[in-house]
């Protein structure tokens, strides 16, 4: 039994889903994402009992390429992350009704089996291959099954694909000379290479523009918000939830362990830059007008302090990241539910004509105001375990650092709130608002106890990822 | 048996074959009929087919010969293809001259 | 056992939350009510239990729960500690808290959302009990931000009114420049001494060997945390907005106990400020200057809340003057007596406002004590405690404050007087506007006057009682409270031996409170003076009147940057941003654009170019070699 | 100068001469001509070399069949005439220099190459006879063999289809 069964389960999955025609569809991509969900449940049982659940198989001879799984607590963590998020993402749609939907969950389980490859490959080139094929489905997810006019919606969807794919070509690139210089793409080799500085610097950079696209850090968000917008909430919940996590994952797995002297020369800027993005996202999301916009720069805001935390460095810092980007998963895809779930009612996203929701539905308020909440980090939910530890460690590397990023909480609060009280209070709205179905509660109520269980016992989380993260810390500190 | 080369020299052969493929790009260069073309690509064929033999001879192996037999049928494949499209160019078109073949403009 | 009580002092309030959040709306007004109420009473017993436990052995009860958050250097627990100063917190939490529980049930009793507001009351008496009877900073901040919330959800109780919305969001904002603080100071305080356990730091402290500037940062933001729960300079302006929720909400919440967490954790932290003189300095001039400002704000003010607001402020002032001068059983003392006697005076004013249907200007009240007399006897007495009319509670706290100033510092006694006489004349200015003289409503309104029902009426006589025998527990004499808290405040005010400037400076007090009153009486009980309507204020007391226009300094200083850089950065910054990622696009487009003039489809120009390529590459070739 | 010799440079000066000339020719006619003589030559080349075979067949091939055609094609576009326009001025001159410059690199490239060839020996051994060749192309080449035949073959059909008139045009 190893990780693979995983990936073959989502493909299977992902085909079976194709097959089952358009009625049955979305029911067996529940089944299959939540088959994907135990297995990996039972996988971390048996990754605790210290049983060896990686997978390294030969692939090419020339180039050297395994297929090799490597399964440690990072990997695993950032899998459940995946393959829990999946069947309520999948659940979460089914109030909705797709054209040709065979083809629509076909594709969401075929981007939650390439993102499951991304966390375990640990072949550069195989890492890479599931890397871009995470791409291809959400590029026909947004174009096709998309809101809002085909023209805007086809530019949008377009400039994010090129754009990701361009940064991604870099490190492509980086991995062809890291090949030249070890001879083989895994993980292991290319850990232990000395490099020069010069190298160091441009292997860097290299996965930087790559990452910092995709995470995506200030200036290279632009893609972002537009493509939040206009892709059908299930795509907005899985680029926000879980592919953005691709991001900052690899920057733990393979930017700071190959290059780890570029990371601690450039560390302010690395810093300052993610810091920047936490402002620049809170002050944007101020004024938007439409609450996926806001949504989205809200999650510029929260993924930037999520970047600073990965480039201090610390063992503080990388463990708040993961648990910051498992709760930020969790909350965000809350969040755009709760926007699709107004959607549904209103037919509107635009802020200025929402309004007076809260009378009408007690529960749903509760539900949204929870969620609102665990997003500005409120003790007691998941997220402040990972802000307060990110910021800790901020604040160990340089106070100012912490007392710039910790601007979140106020900025945070202030546009979430303001945001809440335009979309939910005021005067009772003249168009009924349906109290929530029990679909939709279920998908609420689910992610609401994720964030508070583990906002008060966080502990299964730091403990699962520890060891790894003190690998790679050492490979670092070399 | 005497080696040729001992009374011509490799050299003279080589000069030969040069001159020979420099008129064949010459002439591909310089006209406009389509048909003049064809045969300068003939001469640049020729050629190397004759630096071939020269030093099939100058290594004492049958090699070099074997290379320009298949050459040589290959190239009347060529001649052979390639006047069918000449001649269907022609009738689409009413003359074969190379200027006039403009459609793959970009 | 004793941890199965202790949890169940802490979850009964969190219980009541669940029960009236998930059951509420099914069972009857009442039912919900007296849920709420009761699990309250019950914190409140088990209280008094651990209290007189305590009184027995003197021994603190301190249990850690369970590990909470790691990080690489400590770990953190949930703890509790139940001490004295915790003990004497809860007691006043919880007791208070049960009264205006018993208040609100008849108070809020048409309110259609009655079973929500007991949620939101209950859930905050569970906060702040996590709040008093964490063991470490970071317990103690899950209630601080929980207590935060709670008064978000409270101040806008009444959601459908977008203003007091605003203030709620305000508040929880406010609250949160304040959080901020508190942690970068418990980030600097576990980066010194990796823990945030109180006892521990104590004992890291002791040893004496930290970087005394680092400790002056931690304290200094730790206090900036206190000001923004504590509504100080500069932090203060969002408890008057705070009004905005129901009467029995700013009893509780902005009077007697929230807005005292930044006191009580400045007590909390006492070793810490006592290393640093230079912040005390700060926290004492803050604490002074707020006292002044918001007693001279209040003078003006005709919302009956309002001006108890800014009192509350201003008490809230000179209670960090005493805990700047390292006063802090003075500050303790005072922080206890104010809860009663505020709290009687906003359950007062929610009895008044009950009785003329949410009427709170008081241009247009007068003469109610005759139709309400209870409500004007309990308020008079806790006006004559707040104004510090010998023999009532407030006179002997706030003595001790001023007394504990005129030794320190001259100028800061001056100060803290003139905020006394202040407050002294704008209480009784309140209580002549609103209970003498005749009544200046509509008929209607008069027709309906009548007084509160008795739910309403028995907390106030209960905390008036209080208010006046609550000096008791730290006179002069026999200083119980100094004795008590000497287990955490190591004693470094010895008991006042009661000498003649202590004597004189409590005449002065007095005198001071009393010409208060006499000009209050002067203006409003013979000038018969009501205030001018708000069009025709001018000159300096326009000024005071908009309260120095901070609010509008604030918004003009931050808010209106901040919106306008954000409006600059979607309108001008965002698209540029996009522009320049678009320039890659555009410029690849060009290229093709000329590229495929190149391409003009001539055969011969090719076959040239092929050729030179030839040329080109053989020549390479050769010369690479 | 061996008689060997003088046969080199009288048919050396025949092919080039013959190869400019069909180059030159204003009528296609003359070009084709011309282009026979030099295939001839060129075939008198590997006599020299004692090359009979790959002489027989190259007269056969080229001369022959290819010739053929091309005099086929030109007959039937009826192309006799002297009407071809010539290429612009400056196009002219530019084959010229690309001609000249193409000689010098070659030229230069082989002088310089001269260096690595080694002296002219004899094996003895017969190498060229058709005999031998003809053993060497069905037992080593005998699958490229075969494949030659199949290229043949393919060329056949194309030829065939692309000549066809085209009759979907007139519908």
């Amino acid at each position: 039994m190893d990780v693979t069964t995983i990936l073959l389960l989502l493909l299977i999955g992902s085909i079976a889903t194709f097959f089952a025609g358009d009625k049955l569809a979305s029911k067996v991509a529940l089944i299959f994402s939540l088959g994907a969900l135990g297995l990996s449940l039972y996988l971390l049982n048996l990754l605790n009992q210290g049983a060896n659940i990686s997978y390294i198989g030969e692939w090419m001879s020339s180039p050297k390429v395994s297929l090799a799984f490597k399964a440690d607590g990072l990997s695993m963590a950032m899998v459940l992350l995946t393959t829990a998020l999946t069947p309520l993402i999948v659940f979460s749609s089914f109030g909705n009704s797709f054209n040709n939907s065979k083809n629509f969950y076909a594709l969401v389980l075929f981007m939650s089996f390439a993102m499951v490859g991304t966390f375990l490959a640990v072949d550069g080139l195989l890492y890479y291959i599931f890397w871009e094929l995470a791409l291809i489905p959400i590029y026909f997810i947004a174009l096709i099954w998309g809101n809002g006019d085909a023209e805007d919606r086809k530019k949008a969807v377009v400039k994010f694909f090129i754009y990701t794919l361009g940064g991604s070509l870099f490190m492509l690139i980086a991995f062809a000379y890291l090949y030249s210089k070890a001879g083989s793409f895994l993980i292991g080799d290319l850990y232990q290479l000395e490099l020069t500085g010069t190298e160091e610097f441009w292997i860097f950079l290299a996965f930087f523009l790559a990452y910092a696209i995709k995470i995506p850090i200030i200036p290279f968000h632009t893609w972002q918000a537009k493509v939040y917008q206009k892709a059908p909430t299930v795509g907005t919940m899985l680029l926000s939830g879980i592919m953005l996590k691709m991001g900052l994952y690899s920057v733990i797995r393979w930017q700071l362990p190959i290059a780890p002297s570029a990371a601690k020369a450039y560390m302010p800027i690395l810093i300052g830059l993610s810091i920047a993005g936490v402002i620049y996202g809170s002050i944007v999301a101020l004024r938007q007008k439409d609450l996926k916009k806001l949504l989205a720069y809200s999650s510029l805001a929260h993924v930037g302090l999520i970047a600073a935390g990965c480039y201090t460095l610390t063992l503080d810092g990388l463990s708040g990241v993961v648990s910051q980007m498992i709760a930020h998963g969790f909350v965000i895809v809350g969040l755009f539910f709760a926007a699709e779930v107004i959607f549904r009612r209103y037919e509107t996203r635009t802020i200025a004509d929402l309004g007076g929701i809260r009378s009408q539905t007690p529960q749903f308020t509760s539900m949204f105001m929870i969620l609102v909440l665990a997003s500005v980090a409120l003790p007691g939910t998941f997220n402040f375990v990972g802000e307060f530890t990110v910021l800790y460690s901020l604040s160990q590397v340089n106070i100012w650092y912490a007392v710039l990023g910790g601007t979140t909480i106020i900025l945070g609060a202030y546009y979430m709130l303001k945001m809440f009280q335009n979309v939910m209070l005021g005067e009772t709205n003249t168009k009924v608002f349906a109290e929530v179905t029990t679909n939709e509660a279920i998908t609420f109520v689910a992610i609401i106890a994720f964030l508070l269980f583990f906002g008060l016992y966080p502990k299964p989380i730091v403990d699962l990822v520890t060891p790894s993260l003190n690998e790679i810390l050492a490979v670092i500190n070399k | 048996m005497n080696n040729i080369l001992n009374q011509i020299g490799i050299e003279n052969y080589i000069f030969l074959s040069v001159l020979l493929f420099c008129i064949g790009v010459f002439g591909v260069l310089y006209r406009r009929n389509a048909i003049i073309v064809f045969m300068s690509i003939e001469i640049m064929l020729n050629a190397v087919n004759l630096l071939f033999v020269a030093f099939s001879t100058y290594h004492q192996d049958a090699e070099g010969q074997v290379f320009v037999f298949f050459s040589m049928a290959v190239a009347a494949a060529e001649v052979a293809v390639g006047l069918a499209i000449l001649v269907s160019v022609f009738r689409n078109l009413g003359s074969i001259d190379i200027d006039n073949l403009k459609n793959l403009k970009g | 056992m004793e941890t199965n009580l202790a949890l169940v002092l802490l979850l009964s309030p969190f219980v009541g939350f669940l029960f009236n959040i998930f059951l509420g709306s099914k069972v009857s007004r009442n039912v919900s009510g007296a849920i709420g109420t009761l699990t309250v009473v019950v914190s409140f017993l088990l209280s008094i239990c651990f209290f007189a436990q305590l009184n027995q052995n003197g021994k603190p009860f301190e249990i850690a729960l369970f590990d909470w958050i790691q990080v690489s250097n400590f770990k953190l627990d949930f703890g509790i500690l139940l001490d004295q100063l915790s003990l004497l917190w809860l007691l006043f939490v919880t007791g208070i808290g049960s009264l205006i529980h018993l208040y609100s049930i008849s108070y809020m009793h048409d309110d259609e959302n009655m079973h929500k507001f007991f949620a939101y009351l209950n859930l905050f008496v569970f906060f702040m009990i996590t709040l008093v009877i964490g063991s470490n900073l970071l317990v103690m901040f899950i209630g601080w931000e929980g207590v935060g919330l709670c008064s978000y959800l409270l101040i806008g109780f009444w959601y459908k009114n977008q203003p007091y919305n605003d203030a709620a969001k305000k508040a929880f904002i406010m609250n949160r420049i304040g959080d901020l603080g508190f942690l970068i100071g418990m980030f600097i305080i576990a980066a010194l001494f990796s823990t945030l356990n109180y006892t521990e730091i104590k004992i890291a402290l002791s040893a004496g060997n930290a970087d005394s500037a680092m400790l002056g940062l931690a304290a200094l933001c730790l206090f900036i945390g206190a000001t923004g729960k504590s509504a100080q300079l500069p932090l203060y302006t969002w408890l008057p907005d705070a009004m905005a929720g129901p009467t029995p909400v700013s009893a509780l919440i902005h009077a007697a106990t929230m807005v005292t967490a930044g006191i009580f954790m400045v007590t909390r932290m006492n070793f810490l400020f006592d290393l640093t003189p230079d912040i005390q300095h700060i926290i004492a001039i803050v604490g002074a200057a707020t006292a002044l400002v918001a007693a001279s704000i209040g003078l003006l003010q005709n919302d009956i809340k309002k001006v108890l607001a800014y009192s509350t402020v201003s008490q809230l002032g000179l209670m960090f003057l005493a805990l700047g001068l390292g006063a802090y059983t003075v500050a303790v003392f005072h922080v206890i007596t104010h809860a009663f006697f505020k709290a009687c005076l906003f359950l007062g004013s929610g009895s008044v406002i009950h009785g003329l249907h949410g009427e709170q200007d008081m241009r247009k009240m007068g003469g109610l004590r005759k139709a309400m007399p209870i409500t004007f006897w309990t308020m008079m007495i806790s006006t004559l405690a707040i104004a510090g009319i010998f023999p009532f509670a407030g006179f002997w706290s706030k003595d001790e404050i001023l007394m504990v100033a005129f030794e320190h510092n001259k100028v800061l006694w001056v100060v803290a007087s003139i905020a006394s006489i202040m407050t002294a004349f704008y209480m009784f200015r309140l209580m002549y506007l609103t209970f003498f003289k005749e009544f200046r409503g509509t008929e209607e309104q008069k027709h309906h006057l009548h007084e509160s029902p008795s739910l309403i009426t028995i907390p106030l006589v209960i905390l008036a009682i209080l208010a006046v025998i609550g000096g008791a527990i730290n006179l002069p004499g026999s200083m119980w409270l100094n004795h008590f808290l000497e287990p955490i405040l190591a004693a470094k005010h010895e008991a006042h031996h009661l000498g003649t400037q202590e004597f004189m400076l409590m005449g002065i007090a007095l005198v001071g409170a009393i010409v208060g009153i006499i000009w209050a009486n002067a203006k409003y009980i013979k000038g018969g003076f009501v205030p001018k309507e708000d069009a025709d204020i001018s000159g300096f007391n326009k000024t005071v009147y908009n309260k120095y226009y901070v609010d509008e300094f604030y918004t003009f200083l931050i808010v209106k940057p901040i919106n306008s850089l954000s409006n600059f950065f979607r309108t001008t910054l965002e698209p540029a941003l996009g522009k320049v990622v678009f320039s890659f696009g555009t410029l690849a487009n060009g290229i093709g654009t000329q590229g495929k003039k190149l391409h003009n489809g001539n055969i011969g120009l090719y076959l040239f170019v092929f050729v030179l390529g030839i040329c080109a590459i053989i020549t390479y070739l050769f010369i690479a070699q | 100068m061996s008689p060997i010799l003088i046969t080199f440079y009288f048919l050396a000066a025949i092919t080039l001469a013959t190869a400019f000339l069909t180059i030159y020719s204003k009528n296609p006619i003359h070009s084709a001509i011309y282009l026979v003589l030099c295939f001839f030559s060129i075939a008198g080349h590997y006599l020299l070399f004692n090359a009979q075979f790959l002489a027989i067949v190259h007269i056969i091939v080229y001369s022959g069949a290819i010739m053929v055609l091309f005099l086929f094609t030109i007959m039937l576009m009826n192309l006799n005439k002297e009407n071809e326009v010539h290429k612009p001025r400056i196009t002219r001159l530019g084959a010229i220099v690309v001609f000249i410059l193409m000689s010098i690199v070659l030229v230069t490239i082989f002088i310089n190459s001269k260096t690595i060839m080694g002296e002219y020996d004899t094996s003895g051994e017969d190498f060229q006879s058709i005999k031998t060749l003809g053993k060497i192309l069905l037992n080593e080449y005998m699958v490229p063999f075969e494949f030659a035949s199949i290229l043949l073959l393919a060329a056949m059909i194309g030829v065939v289809l692309l000549s066809k008139k085209e009759k979907t045009e007139k519908k």
